[in-house]
């Protein structure tokens, strides 16, 4: 069930450049189902910013109470976020959303395909698929050197590609140029990262079973104002849209119109 | 609790606290928070005849102590409302308030018609104020003629009493109040979404894909009491007040500006539990206020002995 | 420092950025802390025919991201300001726009036709739109003929360009934008307050002795930005927008709305140096987002090509 | 000359129900001319509070550039002050206004009376006319014990006394009563507090020389913005009017109308 609550910061700190790792802990934590589910902060002490910020949570210890989220500092939210440390509270509601389907025959592969923020909700995945015994490849894109995480993270879960647009760390060029490169047999994919970037995996894999994780501007976060609307592709769907909050964040590709 | 409960036409309120319409959707997602039989009242969505998908996104965008939307009244219809979201409703012990909108009078005429059958909807609010809408909605919001006319053409069919919603995008909002009294109106909820427009700095362009979108939270909050003030002075029929309300102390502000109940949008979508918090701690307030009944200060702030609407 | 002059009717401003009227005095207190000749301009105080005392304290409330003012146009009066006010002021480099109120048209051209003889008086700014004062003020800015009017006999004695200065509390600002092109004005400033209210918790009554005041702050913005979204498009003589500045950011996205410079208030009331620090901001703003000049992204948010009004 | 800048917390603590006492470093010190000058505070750290807010200098230590502030929570403001910490910092705009005058000749006698929250910008002006060996009469009101605060310190400097509105602590009544049973002999009175206590003194004391501390809703603190107006008592007078924040906040009895 969705909690609200003060949740601790365990920890807090740089991981690249403008890119934190918070570690929080709460009862909220047991209430996580699934990776790529998120939860919605309280950035701010007033009324600005008014809004709550979605973030993903990146990893789970449920035996502790402990999650970690991985977020960039964007705009004022997550600056201020950046400034809370270790023994202080942020307001927390969640968890949010449905998240990625972990259910899998062992032995199979799962691509997981990560774009620059998008990659922290894989990582919790990837520990999951690898606990059912699925052999997960990674393929992570970011812009440049000093944006690159949690790789070596990654590299102990599974083989693990990075590129970087720039080429000043990994290989240069984008995710899609290490798939066609390595043209991988995998069972299911795993995307999360820029819309562009979930186009193009949506696109060249028309007949596998694909998992987007979609991104959109939000003020609940839990289904009841509809800011998050993406329509569907099928025009005969009864609803004809889908809310990234509460149906989403993850869809299976070809549910919602990218 | 019996300081705390209001009369109004159609409404018998536990308490003068409810969900503001667009803000609580059918209720549903809030239910997993708790029992809706504590609120005074839901506004529910805005209903119009036929299902809508509403604006592209983005929707919202922040502003200084406020947000903007366009969500532009998308809702699964007349019939789907009628078939599936009154009934979940009627669980719960609580008056529900029909939010209706649409293009021509004869939208909200058929939506009225219908809606005002429900057995678990006993007023309906008339949104002749959506900023976010092409056709109709802000036009039926400005010009006091055509809220007259609409507010008698839909109190001809409707089997329960009738708010009409009022925009703040006016000049003089009290000539729209007077217009929809003398429509018929019940009642009056104000205050709708103030218009605004946020552009991002990269492009230069709007956020909204909408380009404007309407200004609700804390922000509104001193234009709506003014508002409040000014209308309950004018007509006298009663207000449910709204916009930016966050606190108990909101709440009786609005109360004191000439309200006898209020309304709480925007701050559901902060924290889901502000509508029981501010139930709980307004009641406290009043204690500490020394305060009897929440109607005994309805207007305090302009009345001296008892003049215009004695609110209930 | 070139990618920041603006060249208006009657203004050479080094940079587009100026304090607004009421919330800079005549500039003595904030000579104190900073050079005035840096400014691109500056808005004095309102200036009547007679000095005013104003309205009683309490004169200013705080709400949610704004505050409310109901100053009352307190001003030393047409005489003392030409002996006094702009002599002192004439020792900076940098233009004056007068702001002027009154009761009556009358009033209006009187104040006109003097105090634009004043030599460092650039420009007149017609203070049609002030909530606060019982007589004129506020009919003048809400009725489109009447400001049209008002307009016409100032420009008609004024020795300088003429701007308006709008009020946010109307149906429609662009009809009151074209009725004062109508008029014959060179330039609009917008937007002055919207009306406002607040209540004291434990008596309910209004916290202004005026009891309702005018709205600023950052709380504003996003209806500032709309309605210079909305006149930038209606008009073919150019905008100084403000409302609820207080950053660089802020200032540009009233130049993307359309505004060709922009003046800053109640920032000023809270960080005295707001004013040279937006100035710096804003040249290393433009520099990172690779703008060359910032009259080439006036109105950026509507404009496609070239269309309406070409801001200077 | 007014500064404005950040000032350290030297230390915070609540010296009675509500009261605070906040000890702030920084080179604004330096300017402070006279005892009863005060200075604007930023609380909060956005837009929410907008204003800044007033507070008296109570005491001032210009070697070591400390200065001290006493201040009850009211709202908001002084609320989110009382809950900052040793080692943060507060913006703070000041010195303003004029304040007390201390010029008069050793050996006077002068009589400083103060109600509730209005005592503390006493407390610099009674250390600095005891250095210049004026006899200082300290005559304090408080609502209850709980809101008695400075007491002892008072008592270090000169004769104290303290009255309560419900005589929970020193004397029952106001500090009026004291003023008729005591009936001293001064050549001056200084007094801030409520306007009921200080229009009661002016009229008490018609023949002499008095200043009033007065408080205003304020916005700017520097004059600009004719928040705080008061008018002149003198018709005649030339302006008409007075400004609390840079012509007060302390006004000789019978300049401006209370
Ligand atoms: C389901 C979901 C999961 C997310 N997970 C992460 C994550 O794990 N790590 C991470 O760094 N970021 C994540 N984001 C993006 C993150 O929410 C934004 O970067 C953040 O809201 C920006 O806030 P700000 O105040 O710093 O920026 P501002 O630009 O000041 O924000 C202004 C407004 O725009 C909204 N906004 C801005 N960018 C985005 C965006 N990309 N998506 C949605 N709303 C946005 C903000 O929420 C706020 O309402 C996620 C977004 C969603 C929808
Ligand atoms: C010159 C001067 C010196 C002062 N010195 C002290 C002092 O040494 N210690 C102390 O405890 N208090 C002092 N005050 C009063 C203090 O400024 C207010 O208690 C404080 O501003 C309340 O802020 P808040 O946010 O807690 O209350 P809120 O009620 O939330 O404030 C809302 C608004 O009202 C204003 N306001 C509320 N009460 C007052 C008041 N009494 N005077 C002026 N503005 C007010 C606030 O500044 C703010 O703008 C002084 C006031 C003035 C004018
Ligand atoms: C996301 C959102 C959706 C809204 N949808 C509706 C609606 O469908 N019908 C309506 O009458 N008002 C709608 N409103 C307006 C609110 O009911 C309310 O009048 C307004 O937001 C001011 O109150 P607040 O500041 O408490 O939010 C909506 C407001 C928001 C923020
Ligand atoms: C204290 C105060 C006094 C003002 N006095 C005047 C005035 O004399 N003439 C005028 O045209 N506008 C006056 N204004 C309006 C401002 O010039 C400005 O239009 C408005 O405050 C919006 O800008 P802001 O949000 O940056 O303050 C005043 C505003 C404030 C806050
Ligand atoms: S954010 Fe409210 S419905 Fe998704
Ligand atoms: S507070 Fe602005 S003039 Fe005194």
């Amino acid at each position: 069930m969705k909690k609200i609550g003060e949740m601790k910061i365990v920890s807090q700190k740089e991981i690249a450049k403008n890119i934190f790792q918070l570690i929080l802990q709460g009862k909220l934590v047991s209430e996580i189902e699934r990776p790529g589910q998120f939860v919605h902060m309280k950035v701010g002490e007033g009324i600005d910013p008014l809004l709550r910020r979605p973030i993903s949570i990146c990893e789970i210890d449920r035996e502790n109470q402990i999650m970690t989220c991985i977020y960039r500092t964007e705009g004022k939210g997550t600056t201020w976020l950046s400034k809370k440390q270790q023994g202080e509270y942020i307001n927390v509601l969640g968890p949010l959303g449905n998240g990625f389907p972990v259910q899998m025959k062992s032995g199979k592969v799962a691509l997981l395909i990560g774009g620059g923020i998008g990659v922290p909700p894989l990582y919790e995945l990837s520990k999951q698929l690898r606990n059912r015994d699925i052999q997960v490849i990674h393929v992570l894109g970011f812009q440049t050197k000093s944006a690159v995480f949690l790789t070596k993270e990654f590299q102990r879960l599974g083989v693990t590609y990075i590129v970087t647009d720039d080429g000043s760390y990994g290989e240069k060029g984008f995710v899609t140029d290490v798939l066609k490169k390595q043209n991988f047999d995998f069972d299911r994919l795993y995307a999360c990262g820029p819309t562009p970037m979930l186009k193009a995996l949506e696109q060249k894999f028309p007949e596998k079973e694909v998992y987007l994780s979609l991104e959109e501007r939000m003020s609940c976060g839990i289904g009841a104002c509809f800011a998050c609307i993406r329509p569907t592709k099928d025009r005969e769907d009864k609803k004809g849209y889908r809310k990234i909050c509460s149906d989403g964040p993850v869809f299976q590709a070809g549910e919602v119109i990218l | 609790m019996n300081r705390f409960s209001v009369s109004l036409p159609g409404l018998q309120l536990k308490n003068p606290i409810m969900p503001a319409s667009g803000c609580f959707g059918f209720g549903r997602e809030f239910a997993e928070f708790y029992d809706l039989s504590i609120l005074g009242a839901i506004m529910i969505k805005a209903t119009t005849v036929e299902p809508r998908y509403g604006n592209p996104t983005p929707r919202v965008a922040e502003t200084p102590g406020g947000m903007l939307n366009a969500i532009g009244l998308q809702n699964p219809g007349l019939k789907k409302v009628m078939e599936e979201e009154l009934p979940w409703l009627s669980q719960f012990d609580v008056p529900i308030i029909a939010n209706i909108a649409g293009s021509t009078v004869e939208d909200y005429v058929s939506v009225a018609k219908e809606i005002s059958e429900a057995p678990n909807v006993h007023a309906l609010e008339l949104n002749i104020s959506c900023p976010n809408v092409k056709h109709g909605g802000i036009a039926f919001g400005t010009v006091p003629d055509v809220a007259k006319e609409v507010t008698k053409r839909v109190k001809n069919v409707s089997r329960v009493p009738v708010y009409v919603k009022l925009s703040p995008n006016v000049t003089d909002i009290r000539l729209m109040a007077k217009a929809v009294e003398d429509g018929g109106a019940d009642g009056i909820t104000m205050i709708n979404t103030l218009t605004g427009l946020r552009l991002d700095m990269k492009t230069g362009k709007p956020i909204l894909a909408n380009i404007t979108g309407g200004l609700s939270g804390p922000a509104i909050k001193p234009i709506a009491i003014r508002m409040v003030y000014e209308v309950s002075q004018t007509v006298n029929i009663p207000i449910i007040g709204m916009g930016g309300i966050s606190s108990a102390e909101d709440a009786l502000e609005f109360i004191y500006a000439g309200a006898s109940a209020v309304a709480v949008g925007t701050a559901n979508l902060i924290d889901p539990f502000i509508c029981p918090k501010i139930i709980t701690d307004l009641e406290q307030l009043l204690e500490k206020l020394n305060i009897d009944h929440i109607s005994d200060v309805c207007g305090r702030s302009w009345k001296h002995g008892i003049s215009g609407y004695h609110c209930p």
